[in-house]
């Protein structure tokens, strides 16, 4: 395109991702896929519960994608997909074996440090659980680490429930409180129905030092935020993810500003109490 | 075989849609009709109340084939009708955008809808895996005449820089002198291009036919942009402004559409052949070399020798472009104002486009609004030539035992040979079809 | 399999379907990829069995209205090329006059021997799932459309306006020269090239949104002292007028 | 202080020295404005410019650029990235304009460099020029502190003293960097400076500082105390009904640098492209996403932000100021929005 002399520099490009491979892909809803990547010679991607990794597919696209699994996890990382535009179209068009560009860790996850020693409560709603389960599986690998830890998540109905081999598994582990609902149950349904601030009722009081998650689609995430503000939790202590439109991924290219901050340098995952002085986060 | 119908829907390979319908019983054709189904288009209507500059741009949209050819025409006429003299730079300009679009044309229509029928397939498409040289070489010489129509006027369908009263834009000298390298490289294309026509065989129909073409007198230039309209059957030249003294649009009992005829004749034809035939004296030599080369000899009345004289045409507009270059260079291209107009009248303008003779007519009001308007397209004034070629060339056919499918064929080649440019009509008669 | 591509015409130029002739460098790579099954213009075959028609020209006929709703159901993928199937195009222009003096300034006494209509895009005679805007349709654009579909993309329209392709191109502002160009309001795609050309935007891509049509009136009447009938008349040229949604 | 005085030919001969080995980029006059372009000898840039119609922007950061190209085979793929290295001299910049650089080079030279901003920025010798008097009406730049540069240059040039037709004839120069006193050393041009000379410097000076005036009622200090008095103002969404989201504003601005990325395939085979080019935050689409659900979709909200950026935003962030006062958005919105305007409405406000 450009008539520029170009050549190679001593330094590599920000923008040149690490060629990965898939090793699997499953089926996780009927627009929701589950990829699990490693990067060359099963080199670790070192990343913090929370971050993202900028996915190229070639000749599409990339878009951003949170890190769905511990850092204390095997060789390889997941991504979990929902199918919404160009990219992530052909993302669920790619399997086992094929290849995709991986930028990243990137962006600010979660501050584990102010998690460590705490009860902790994750709220998830529907791809929300994606972010946030990069937190729960690290908290459950580490689990001595921790305080008490309860997980309340909703979906809009059974057939959105994402990772259900983790939901089975976490329903059977004594070391945690975790409660699932669905607002519009199906006949199979057995469980709990109803949007996720009803799970509330399911929990134990909670310490007024409980480092709270919330997760999930902006109306979810308002009543949660009434609910858990109710119990006295200091909003510092609250921390949500945000999302917003990248394309550098790395504090330049604008797209992701929200007035004074960088979701993708300063996020995504901000406390409330960060979130409350960027007044367009809630415009 | 003494009954023929022949029926064909949208004539393919033409800028537009025409329909041919012929009838013959008991050997004597009882219908004959090249019928125009282009919607028709009311240029000459809507042009009423808009503004003076407007008219070129507006009327260049008739046609994306000659849109150069219809800018010119009409910025020649709003220029009239405004008391505008351009500068010498500009008509140098305008010159070298007409040629590109004359090369661009005739390349198009030798390449992509005349040479199928010669090496008998539908289209130029099979030609890519057939004849990949060919088409390499058709693409590579439309593409030089489209980037001297960008360079000049912006782009080539619907120009943008050219104005009436000038140019808002004058293509750099790197670019000029791209242009010529790549024009002066173009001189082997054309020879292989003429190859290429020596060895196709080009049916033969004789008929006197009247040609009418604008010519400049004296020792001037092969006629495109200026001159007056001339005859071979009279050479006296008549002005632009008098245009109606030589064309006379009639309305025929058996055809919808309007038809043309001169003074002289029933019908006459204008184009490359018709310019050939009239001007040939004034061809840059080496077209005069090439028509040799094929065998083209003033006066020719073969009407499939149209063909032919658009490769000779296409040789003269390279190397006059050739020509025009080398003066803007020396003479260095300066971004100039258009030229403002000093009155708002009536006034004519008329250039050769590729298809022939093209008449812009304006009257303005003193506002400089449009208040009258009269466009006579070239295809406008072949349509009764063709026709009475068609006449001439099926009972001849019928004669010597030819099938209806190479009647229809011989036919459909006639029509194309024309390059009639359908979608120029602007007042061509949408008929309903009657069996 | 390669899909099975068509070029029709309506009432217009054929300037659109000619510039895909015009894309010259690229044309052989696009016949390589698809194959052109039926374009009246450059081929004598003609098939029904269609993937994607392409249509340049306005709906002005009875006649366009019944080839078009015979191309709608001939091909899966229908897609408006050029400013006369977009938006209506230059033909509009005779829909701001009274039929019978348009028709009669033209054909006279014998203006009844034939039918004519509004002339209209052809989304208002069918579902158009593309729109490719211009006068003429731009090739680069075209090949863009292609490319996307040959690769499975989902094609979207710049929604910005030409100002922005004028400023990458480095052009200076026809506003600077006291002329009023059209570009702040048009939707972009054509790479500036009137502008780039000196000549101003005429909208021949149409309104790029409700907002800077809005906008538009605001700033030619109060900023400009353009009258309205000037704007309307700009934005008639290629049917880019949008009466009901000026303010 | 001085570092050398030179004659404009000396100048020219200089720069034409530097250009043995590195392209010209320079002030260029097409009618009556300036614009910057590669030129093949210094006598064709016109240093006594007024202002460039664009920054020099587009010349570190091109309104389109290849970041990488790719290919890909089944199931695989490589990428290459690719820079331009090109050795340029770009002569002619004015100091708000270096300022404008400056908070380039620290955005994308910061965590994460930008390598393809780089590699063209290392290899750009910069050649001020320094301004006697505001380049044209409407320029706040004093008020922004970027009417005077001391750093962010190779070499700095003062226009000393002028003809009759307004020419500079002879400059103080000023050494920026070791490559600056370089070309001085290498190039062997100008005297060294005398003390008449440094006075004449000093007096230069005084009579710049009188011929800026003020224009805008806070300096780049104090608009991040407007503005934050002012998200709640009317005046955004009032104004922005006559905004056409052009995003003019956004491109012409030597400090406005968002961008968007998107992949370009070849037609037919594996190649293909990935592509940066300019963005700009009036854009409607600009912070749209998939959805189709948009963060910013009134213009107001959008206008807001644009100023907010110039104002506040990119100087808590970075401590230099997102805007240098060179007025070119206010000169380049056709719907006549200016940031002056506003802020003295603004100061009127509160
Ligand atoms: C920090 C972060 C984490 C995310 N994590 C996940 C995840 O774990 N799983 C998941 O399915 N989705 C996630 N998303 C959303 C995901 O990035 C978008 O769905 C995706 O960009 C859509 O791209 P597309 O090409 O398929 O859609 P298109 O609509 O075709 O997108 C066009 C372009 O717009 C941009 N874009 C569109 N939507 C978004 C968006 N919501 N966010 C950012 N850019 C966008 C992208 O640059 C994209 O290339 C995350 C987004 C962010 C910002
Ligand atoms: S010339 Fe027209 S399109 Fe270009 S920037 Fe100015 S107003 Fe916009
Ligand atoms: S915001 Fe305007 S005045 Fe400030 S630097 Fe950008 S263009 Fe210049
Ligand atoms: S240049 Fe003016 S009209 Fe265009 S986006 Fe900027 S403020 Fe709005």
């Amino acid at each position: 395109m450009i008539a520029e002399r170009t050549k190679r520099a001593a330094r590599p490009s920000l923008y040149e991702p690490v060629v990965a491979r898939i090793r699997s892909v499953t089926k996780q809803t009927d627009s929701e896929m589950l990829f699990d990547i490693a990067l060359p010679e099963g080199r670790p991607l070192g990343h913090q519960p929370g971050q993202f990794v900028q996915v190229l597919v070639p000749g599409v696209g990339e878009c951003p994608i949170s890190i769905c699994t511990s850092p204390t996890r095997a060789d390889s990382f997941g991504l979990c997909v929902r199918r919404v535009g160009d990219v992530t179209a052909h993302l669920h068009g790619l399997g086992a074996g094929d290849t995709v560009g991986i930028r990243g860790p990137l962006g600010r996850g979660f501050n584990l440090a102010e998690f460590i020693g705490r009860d902790v409560l994750i709220v998830a709603g529907g791809l929300g659980l994606a972010p946030v389960r990069s937190l729960i599986q690290y908290i459950l690998d580490e689990r001595a680490n921790f305080g008490r830890f309860s997980l309340l998540y909703g979906a809009r109905n059974p057939s959105e429930l994402l990772f259900r081999a983790d939901l089975v598994r976490w329903r059977e582990r004594k070391d945690m409180n975790f409660h699932v609902t669905v607002d519009k149950p199906d006949d199979d349904w057995r469980g709990h129905s109803g949007v996720v601030t009803t799970l509330f009722r399911e929990l134990p009081a909670l310490d007024p030092s409980t480092r709270v998650v919330v997760v999930g689609p902006p109306v979810m995430f308002k009543f949660v935020v009434l609910e858990v503000l109710a119990r006295r939790i200091p909003q510092k202590q609250l921390y949500c993810s945000l999302e917003r439109r990248m394309k550098c991924g790395v504090g330049k290219c604008g797209h992701c500003q929200v007035n004074h901050v960088y979701v993708c340098m300063e996020g995504p995952v901000f406390t409330y109490g960060e979130l409350k002085a960027i007044r367009e986060a809630f415009e | 075989m003494r009954n023929v119908t022949i029926d064909v829907k949208h004539v393919t390979r033409l800028e537009g849609h025409g329909n041919l319908a012929v009838r013959v019983r008991d050997g004597e054709i009882t219908s004959l009709q090249l019928a125009i189904v282009e919607s028709p288009r009311f240029f000459e209507s809507f042009l009423r109340g808009r503004m003076y500059d407007e008219a070129p741009h507006i009327t260049c949209r008739i046609c994306g084939i000659c849109s150069v050819g219809h800018t010119t025409a009409s910025v020649k006429g709003i220029e009239a009708a405004c008391g505008i003299e351009v500068s010498d730079q500009t008509i140098l300009l305008r010159k070298l955008l007409f040629f590109g679009e004359q090369i661009q044309s005739h390349v198009l229509h030798l390449y992509f809808l005349a040479v199928p029928d010669f090496l008998g397939v539908g289209s130029v498409i099979p030609l890519a895996a057939t004849h990949p040289d060919v088409v390499r070489r058709a693409l590579r010489m439309k593409k030089l005449a489209n980037d001297l129509c960008a360079a000049v006027g912006g782009r080539h369908i619907h120009p943008i820089a050219m104005h009436v009263g000038g140019f808002t834009h004058t293509p750099s000298d790197e670019e000029l002198l791209g242009l010529k390298r790549r024009l002066e490289a173009s001189r082997a294309d054309l020879a292989e291009t003429a190859a290429l026509f020596k060895q196709l065989q080009v049916p033969a129909l004789l008929r006197d036919t009247e040609y009418v073409a604008l010519k400049v007198t004296g020792n001037g230039e092969y006629a495109f942009y200026d001159g007056e309209i001339v005859s071979t059957k009279d050479p006296s030249p008549t002005k632009p402004a008098d245009y109606r003294n030589r064309i006379v649009e009639s309305v025929v009992e058996h055809s919808a559409a309007k038809h043309c005829r001169s003074p002289q004749s029933p019908s006459y034809a204008v184009g490359a052949l018709a310019r050939f035939n009239n001007n040939h004296g004034q061809l840059h030599p080496a077209a005069r070399n090439v028509a040799g080369e094929v065998g083209l000899k003033a006066p020719c009345r073969n009407p499939f020798h149209n063909n032919t004289a658009q490769l000779v045409e296409t040789v003269h507009c390279i190397e006059s472009s050739i020509a025009l270059i080398d003066t803007m260079l020396q003479h260095g291209l300066k971004a100039e104002p258009c030229v403002r107009p000093q009155r708002f009248d009536r006034g004519v303008g008329l250039a050769e486009v590729p298809r022939g003779l093209l008449v812009h007519e304006y009257m303005l009001d003193d506002r400089g609004r449009i208040e009258n308007a009269n466009l006579i397209i070239p295809t406008g004034q072949n349509l009764a030539n063709i026709e009475a070629d068609m006449r001439a060339i099926v009972p001849a056919m019928l004669e010597a035992g030819s099938s209806k499918e190479e009647i229809t064929l011989r036919l459909e080649m006639l029509i194309r040979a024309y390059d009639p440019c359908i979608s120029c009509a602007t007042h061509f008669l949408d008929i309903e079809w009657v069996d | 399999m390669k899909p099975r591509i068509a070029i029709f015409s309506l009432t217009g130029c054929e300037g659109c379907s000619l510039a895909i002739l015009e894309l010259e460098d690229q044309l052989l790579a696009v016949l390589d990829a698809v194959e052109i099954v039926n374009f009246r213009e450059g081929m004598t075959e003609r098939a029904w069995d269609i993937d994607i028609g392409f249509v340049d020209g306005a709906v002005s006929t009875p006649g366009d209205e019944a080839e078009i709703r015979h191309y709608r159901e001939s091909c899966k993928v229908l897609v408006a090329i050029g400013a006369c199937a977009c938006l209506g195009g230059i033909n509009t222009l005779k829909n701001h006059q009274l039929a019978a003096e348009y028709r009669g300034y033209v054909y006279g006494e014998r203006a009844a021997w034939f039918p004519t209509t509004a002339a209209r895009p052809i989304a208002a005679v069918v579902k158009v799932d593309y729109e490719l805007p211009g006068c003429p349709m731009v090739k680069e654009e075209f090949l863009r459309f292609v490319k996307h579909l040959l690769a499975g993309r989902q094609f979207r329209l710049p929604d910005y306006a030409v100002c922005v392709e004028c400023k990458k191109r480095g052009n200076p502002c026809l506003y600077d020269r006291g002329v009023v160009c059209l570009g702040p309001m048009t939707r972009a795609g054509c790479d500036a090239i009137c502008p780039t050309y000196g000549s101003k935007c005429e909208a021949c891509r149409g309104i790029v949104s409700p907002e800077a049509l809005a906008a538009a009136a605001l700033n030619l009447r109060d900023q400009y002292h353009v009258p309205q009938e000037e704007v309307l008349a700009g934005l008639r040229l290629y049917g880019a007028y949008q009466e009901e949604k000026l303010p | 202080m001085l570092d050398r005085v030179v004659h404009r030919t000396d100048l020219s001969a200089l720069i034409d020295e530097l250009a043995r080995t590195r392209r010209i980029v320079g002030p260029v006059k097409h009618e009556d404005r300036f614009f910057y372009e590669a030129v093949d000898r210094a006598g064709r840039l016109d240093l006594d410019f007024t202002y460039c119609v664009y920054s020099p922007k587009a010349q570190l950061l091109p309104p389109k650029e290849t970041l990488l190209t790719f290919d890909r085979t089944t199931g695989n793929f490589t990428c290459h990235p690719l820079y331009d290295e090109r050795p340029t001299v770009l002569a002619g910049v004015h100091p708000c304009d270096l300022h404008a650089i400056k908070l380039l080079d620290h955005v994308f030279g910061a965590e994460h460099a930008d390598e393809q901003y780089l590699s063209r920025r290392r290899h750009m010798f910069l050649i001020g020029i320094d301004c006697p008097h505001p380049c044209t009406a409407g320029v706040f730049c004093r008020d922004m502190h970027a009417h005077v540069a001391d750093s962010g240059f190779d070499l700095m040039c003062y226009p000393l003293e002028r003809d009759q037709a307004g020419r500079t004839v002879r400059y103080g120069v000023q050494v920026g960097t070791t490559a600056g006193q370089e070309a001085i050393l290498y190039g062997r041009v100008g005297t060294p400076p005398t003390p008449e000379a440094e006075q004449h410097l000093a007096r230069y000076q005084a009579e710049k500082d009188r011929a800026f005036p003020k224009a805008i009622p806070v300096d780049s200090a104090g608009l991040p105390g407007l503005l934050a008095k002012s998200y709640d103002s009317l005046l955004w969404e009032a104004t922005a009904r006559r905004c056409y989201s052009c995003g003019s504003c956004n491109l012409v601005c030597p400090t406005c640098y968002c961008f968007d990325i998107h992949d370009d395939g070849a037609l037919g085979g594996n190649g293909g492209e990935r592509v940066r080019e300019w963005d700009g935050c009036q854009l409607r689409g600009f912070a749209e996403v998939a959805g189709p659900h948009n963060f910013r979709p009134k213009p107001g909200s959008r206008l807001r932000h644009r100023v907010f950026r110039k104002g506040k935003w990119i100087l808590e962030r970075t401590g230099l100021p997102g805007c240098v006062g060179c007025a070119r958005c206010d000169r380049a919105c056709t719907a006549r929005i200016s940031l002056v305007d506003m802020y003295k409405q603004l100061a009127e406000e509160v």
